[in-house]
């Protein structure tokens, strides 16, 4: 897919499927298969509302690389202690925020619901997605993306990528 | 206060019956001895305060309270309170004000805490207003007793309090000063997470080094800290404050591992960015974790810094807001290195978030418990320092010092 | 009843201790002695249920009752929960039936509360059914006290409670039939929402001439209800109603603006329409807003005229029902003006919003407070009615009046 | 323990005064007297852990257990509580362990709950280490009585619990091995729901015929069940376990239908394979529903199988947790009509969904109510068993069995 | 329309549309039209995530057929008792995952609000859907609808389709 | 842009741009750009469904003109005392009800999710947005915007408009 030659509205529906399958492989529990939404040299970042706009750097999670991203995946799997859970994405408000030939900055709104042990489902934590989108053989990728979340008060922990 | 009738186990601090971490009237009794007792409870860093008129918005126990910086470059420490109808004054984090004024009625306080300004307090064109004895200094602010100490802020809510370095005795304050040396901090950012659990866990858990080396796989496997490396524990007098201490070794496996379940030989990152630490204390100590009573906790972890400040919400949650630093002097490839070694810390840290999971795991266990208590014998049953970190001591102390300040009596 | 240990302070209604806005056994004991004790308490107008068999759920203390209109057109206002077995029967918040029907085993009450029918009461096929001397007289719903006035229903748990016009005395009688003057009136809507705050300080705010000079800049700026303006506040004998009265100035700086940081005099309306009020009352008053102990605001602000009813949902909540309304021979250019004026009030409104706020503030202020008390000293400390507004006497003669009901003796 | 005053009614089990289902030291003293008392309570189905090791979280009161099948197929049931430092060990619903091993320092358990392993017991380089006189055979994990009959399991907190067999006495046990009868049990799947109303209302509402034809729209118009039906109710000799025996009937009008307003003559199914029951007991019974005190319901209707278990949270909810079940030998056609037939039930049912609905009204009715009781009288005021589904007996032996385990005092 | 004419973006459309109109039913209390978003043979079922992931057959609710739809909704308007209450759903993260000439697999999230009689708005339960869509007479049906859900402990009832 | 030239599909994808560019400026707390949505004499209120249902005139909020609007902003800026808080609107299911070659009416779901002071993020308010949208200067417009929510019990107040 070339993105230059995608009309804004193709874009967003391009977008659009691109979240989806990202949120897909969370909530599906195929953690394996995240990395690969980043380039080579993908930024992820989990980061507060309140530490965005003061202009703080700290990050709840940074992975600098799509191989952090797979250091954060091993982890998951072999090293942490945690309860089960299930999370369900609702990704909304797709807005393209700019663009040139090369890459995409698209905005977009998330809410992720999660349901631990005692099987009740509650509001873990919202935000938006701030992206900067490539294609890459052919599908888009995250040459950035920044989640910025509102939920201050974290429920606990964030133990999946958001 | 309720009269309580609480009783501790006769094997002592080795002992924690469960009720002391979901019981109500337990919980109020903290409030009031603890968190408003003679305590010295952390409330920001001077460098989140540095100009006249900056403020903060914290908390102790479950009181509000505003860090504020007066014109003079002094600090103080304000129950956030109006005096006139009990409006909480200040409603936003951090901010810059010249006067601190109610919104509801508009009465003005400096920002020592003076009521400089009451509306109509003459009246309205010769009506009502204030009685003629109506004394504006007695109706300042509450402020407390506020002590700083290498850029770090504590405030008590007794005026007796003992001095702050008292209350940290010689070993916890060279602990102290240790990381806030006097170089100026740089605040890299917040986490702010709510534990379902009750407060006093987080301290067991910054307190115990038997997990450190079982829960985390990733400390385990990486050497940062193992139960097998050169370690200390080192509290004050009281048992109140603590420390562990311990130095890195080698991702191999040594005598110790064999109990070592979590240790995983074969865990290498593709990243190795993550794990990069440089030596940057004059001892060769990696990692510090220091308790301090009753609110923080001051976490040296290789180049990752941070204060840990606990809010009790409730005898069965507390919030925990994570000030991560560096020094001004910092090169950014040193502010990267910390940023990026933060992975490991806050509430999705590759390795904090095994810790909030027990805590919230512990809470479920215990929260229905009618009877029972938490058996603390690794060790001994002692509540000394130690030279290794197999040992449950410091958690000792700390609940040998909380069932005298609570006023807990002995089992029959 | 439990045994409640609590003292008002030594200096009476001039402090309100702040254990009456969160306590839950000081709660507990209002909806005993308040909501459930000899008070009439508002329930609903009589337009909302016009025909017989209609009816309206809605809520006294925390008990759910209907409000129904018998066949002859008489109201009764019954307990909402089935003699039975307890189930609360009536579940829509408006409706018209022909009888009342508990889905659980169908047991029917007529319009009146009485008992009429009972499943199987004789058996089936000869076998089971009630006992011979089970009486239906027995078990009708609970029925309360009822009384009509101006359109407006009240009802009283309490049999003996003295006659409505007794209770709210001649002052108080005369204002609320004011607006309620035998005119029929119109229902526009509602709003509902749930403040985070105790029941009392939603009083305590309507009551407050004091806030709204200060408080809302919207008021202020526009002239709408201000401090320099010609003004009174009425109370009952007892202290327990109230009323501001003001009427709307100029918007120009006055005496006594000098207080008012919130006047903004270059504050134009794009659209005037939001403002473009009409008198229509024999007085020269533009805002008389009254407080009907325990649960009732009558609200004439300018054009736009609510009943506000207050819901008690534990110390730390309370539920206000706007019912906003008309006469029904307003001309459609009125009733739009009203909907417009609504514009200020209710959950949403330019001046409401500052109010809920502020009483959401003031419970996060005091929630954790352990000791203090408001300060209630604006035009003295005194109970009294006023010709001017800059006094908060009002508010002390709610809670001389409170501390009586609640039996709350004095501090030694 | 807290001192409870509370008194019964002087009517006895006619009355249930409406502080039994909201008063939160009541509650505490059922966890204690009932849940953790001389009570049998269902965790399962053996066939829920076939194998060695298999295991299943569930709770009894507000107690977290695990029941685990030993290596030798033998069953126990454990506190879910790490003796350690009280940690909630297992936190999966269900699975396969060779050993029980607590994250938090590792303590590990074997499959009978005995301590078997202590991570630097023997300390860590001739450091630390638990104290020569810890003894690992006081620290096993707490192990409840447990008796399975017919496949299905039950645990006891209390060590002198009255065998399964004379608990449940002989009617009961009759019926409860006509559904149990030996064959091998397969699980069809589950639903949980919290029901926000007292655990109580669900045993009511089981062993209430009266509400069935009545509020069941669905049972009366299919006439599934129906008071002009055959039927029985049966207890134990202390009326804590209780059963309505029915036999369906034609969808016809019946004597008594004309007090049933539910009756629907013209309500026909478009898809009649929800309603295609085949025979299977012996008897000519159709339905079965039975209340085995404190926590279980076994449900037989048609052809739907299940149990339900009742875990209280709090005094006003309870999570209803139902195993639907077949029989191995069953035919897919059998296996696919108790799926459907499971649409009657559950937290979708076509049924159970009025019941859901009406333990929400009652909590909501009674939840307020400062004074009162609901009123048992169908039938008369005896505990007896009946040849006939007109009486609310089934309900008054369980009051009056639930008075005396509890303690309750009559009324002066 | 023809499936097999549609690209994969037009029919992700088709089927958000589908959805769309799906939810409009049941939000606006307008259940006698729920039964037609079926096929005669659709198969509706309302499965909790812990049955599904284990395979058992349970469901919370089991339509084999349009008719027995129709049985529901009749149940729902002359049979049942419950207070009122109003739905919103929010169908999101729409992702086709086969499709032939013939029929289409996709999937999506649902989280669905509820309002009851205090007024209060909670997250009722979240799921996903999985759907597989034929087209009938020009229009998109559903021959089989799995609701599964996350929210293994239900906020008492599940008293309208999901 | 030409409403008349449309199709129903690309009708919609513009609806949900508007709607995300609508809300964007709302989360943002951009809210100088609001009153820009409508046309001049837009209509925009905020209605409960009780009194949609009963046909009760009365809004919690009123706007006759996009001047209203404006002087709804200007009040939010310098006449009301409230306390900080951060919205995320999730607006989803879009539909459209009716349109002719001038005016669409389109109807969606909406999600508002707060989180104040304390950090908690909470369900806020939901239900639907009733739209009568036309295009102006080359791009839509609200000439009517109902919002009617379902949250009978507000949380508090409504200081944004939603
Ligand atoms: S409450 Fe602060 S000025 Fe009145
Ligand atoms: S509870 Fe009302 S009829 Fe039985
Ligand atoms: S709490 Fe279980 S091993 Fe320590
Ligand atoms: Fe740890
Ligand atoms: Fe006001
Ligand atoms: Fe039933």
């Amino acid at each position: 897919m070339k993105l230059s030659s995608l009309s804004d509205r193709d874009l967003r529906l391009e977008i659009e499927s691109l979240l989806t399958d990202y949120a897909y492989v969370l909530d599906e529990g195929e953690i394996e298969k995240w990395p690969a939404f980043f380039t080579e040299q993908g930024l992820y970042k989990i980061v507060s509302r309140e530490n965005f706009e003061k202009k703080l750097p700290l990050a709840l999670w940074l992975s600098e690389s799509r191989a952090m991203c797979e250091d954060r995946v091993t982890a998951l799997r072999q090293a942490s202690v945690y309860s089960p859970r299930v999370l369900r994405h609702l990704v909304t408000n797709v807005k393209i925020l700019s663009h040139d030939g090369e890459r995409v900055r698209a905005q977009s709104n998330f809410a992720i619901l999660q349901t631990l042990l005692d099987g009740e489902t509650h509001l873990f934590i919202s935000g938006k997605y701030l992206d900067t989108i490539v294609s890459e053989g052919g599908k888009l990728v995250f040459e950035e993306k920044i989640c910025v979340y509102d939920t201050l008060r974290i429920p606990n922990s964030v133990v999946w990528p958001v | 206060m309720t009269e309580l009738k609480k009783f501790w186990p006769k094997e002592g601090p080795a002992r924690v019956p469960y009720w002391v971490y979901s019981d109500p009237e337990v919980y109020q009794r903290e409030l009031e001895r603890i968190f408003a007792g003679p305590t010295w409870n952390y409330v920001g860093l001077e460098v989140e305060v540095p100009r006249p008129g900056d403020f903060k918005r914290t908390h102790i126990g479950e009181e509000s309270v505003v860090l504020v910086r007066g014109k003079k470059g002094d600090l103080y420490v304000h129950l956030n309170r109006c005096t006139h109808r009990g409006l909480e004054v200040c409603r936003e984090s951090f901010g810059n004000k010249a006067t601190i004024q109610c919104p509801y009625h508009q009465w003005t306080y400096d920002l020592c805490g003076n009521l400089v300004g009451v509306p109509f307090r003459k009246g309205v064109l010769g009506q009502g207003g204030m009685p003629a004895d109506f004394d504006t200094k007695n109706h300042g602010l509450t402020s407390l007793k506020v002590h700083a100490r290498g850029g770090v802020i504590f405030a008590s809510f007794d005026k007796n309090a003992v001095p702050f370095a008292n209350y940290l005795g010689e070993t916890m304050l060279k602990l102290f000063d240790r990381v806030f040396d006097g170089r100026k901090l740089t605040v890299l950012g917040y986490s702010r997470q709510l534990i379902p659990s009750n407060w006093k866990l987080m301290f067991e858990n910054i307190k115990d080094p038997y997990h450190a080396s079982l829960l985390h796989v990733f400390l385990v496997t990486f050497g940062l800290f193992r139960a097998d490396q050169k370690s200390e524990i080192r509290m004050d007098s009281m048992g109140r404050h603590g420390a562990l201490i311990s130095r890195k070794g080698e991702q191999k496996a040594g005598e110790g591992t064999a109990d070592m379940a979590s240790f995983k030989a074969d865990f290498k990152l593709k990243d190795p960015r993550l794990l990069d630490p440089v030596k940057e204390f004059p001892d060769a100590n990696t990692v510090v974790m220091q308790t301090i009573f009753p609110n923080l906790i001051v976490q040296q972890q290789s180049n990752t810094l941070a204060t840990r400040q606990i809010v009790p919400r409730g005898p069965n949650h507390f919030e925990l807001v994570w000030t991560f630093f560096g020094y001004e002097n910092d090169s950014p490839e040193m502010t990267q290195r910390r940023l990026r070694q933060a992975n490991l810390m806050g509430p999705a840290g590759l390795v904090s978030v095994d810790d909030g999971e027990a805590l919230c795991m512990t809470q479920d266990g215990v929260r229905a418990a009618r009877s029972g208590a938490a058996v603390l014998e690794l060790g001994g049953r002692d509540c000394d320092g130690a030279d290794h970190m197999v040992t449950e001591s410091c958690i000792r102390g700390f609940y040998k010092y909380y069932a005298e300040i609570m006023g807990f009596g002995e089992e029959a």
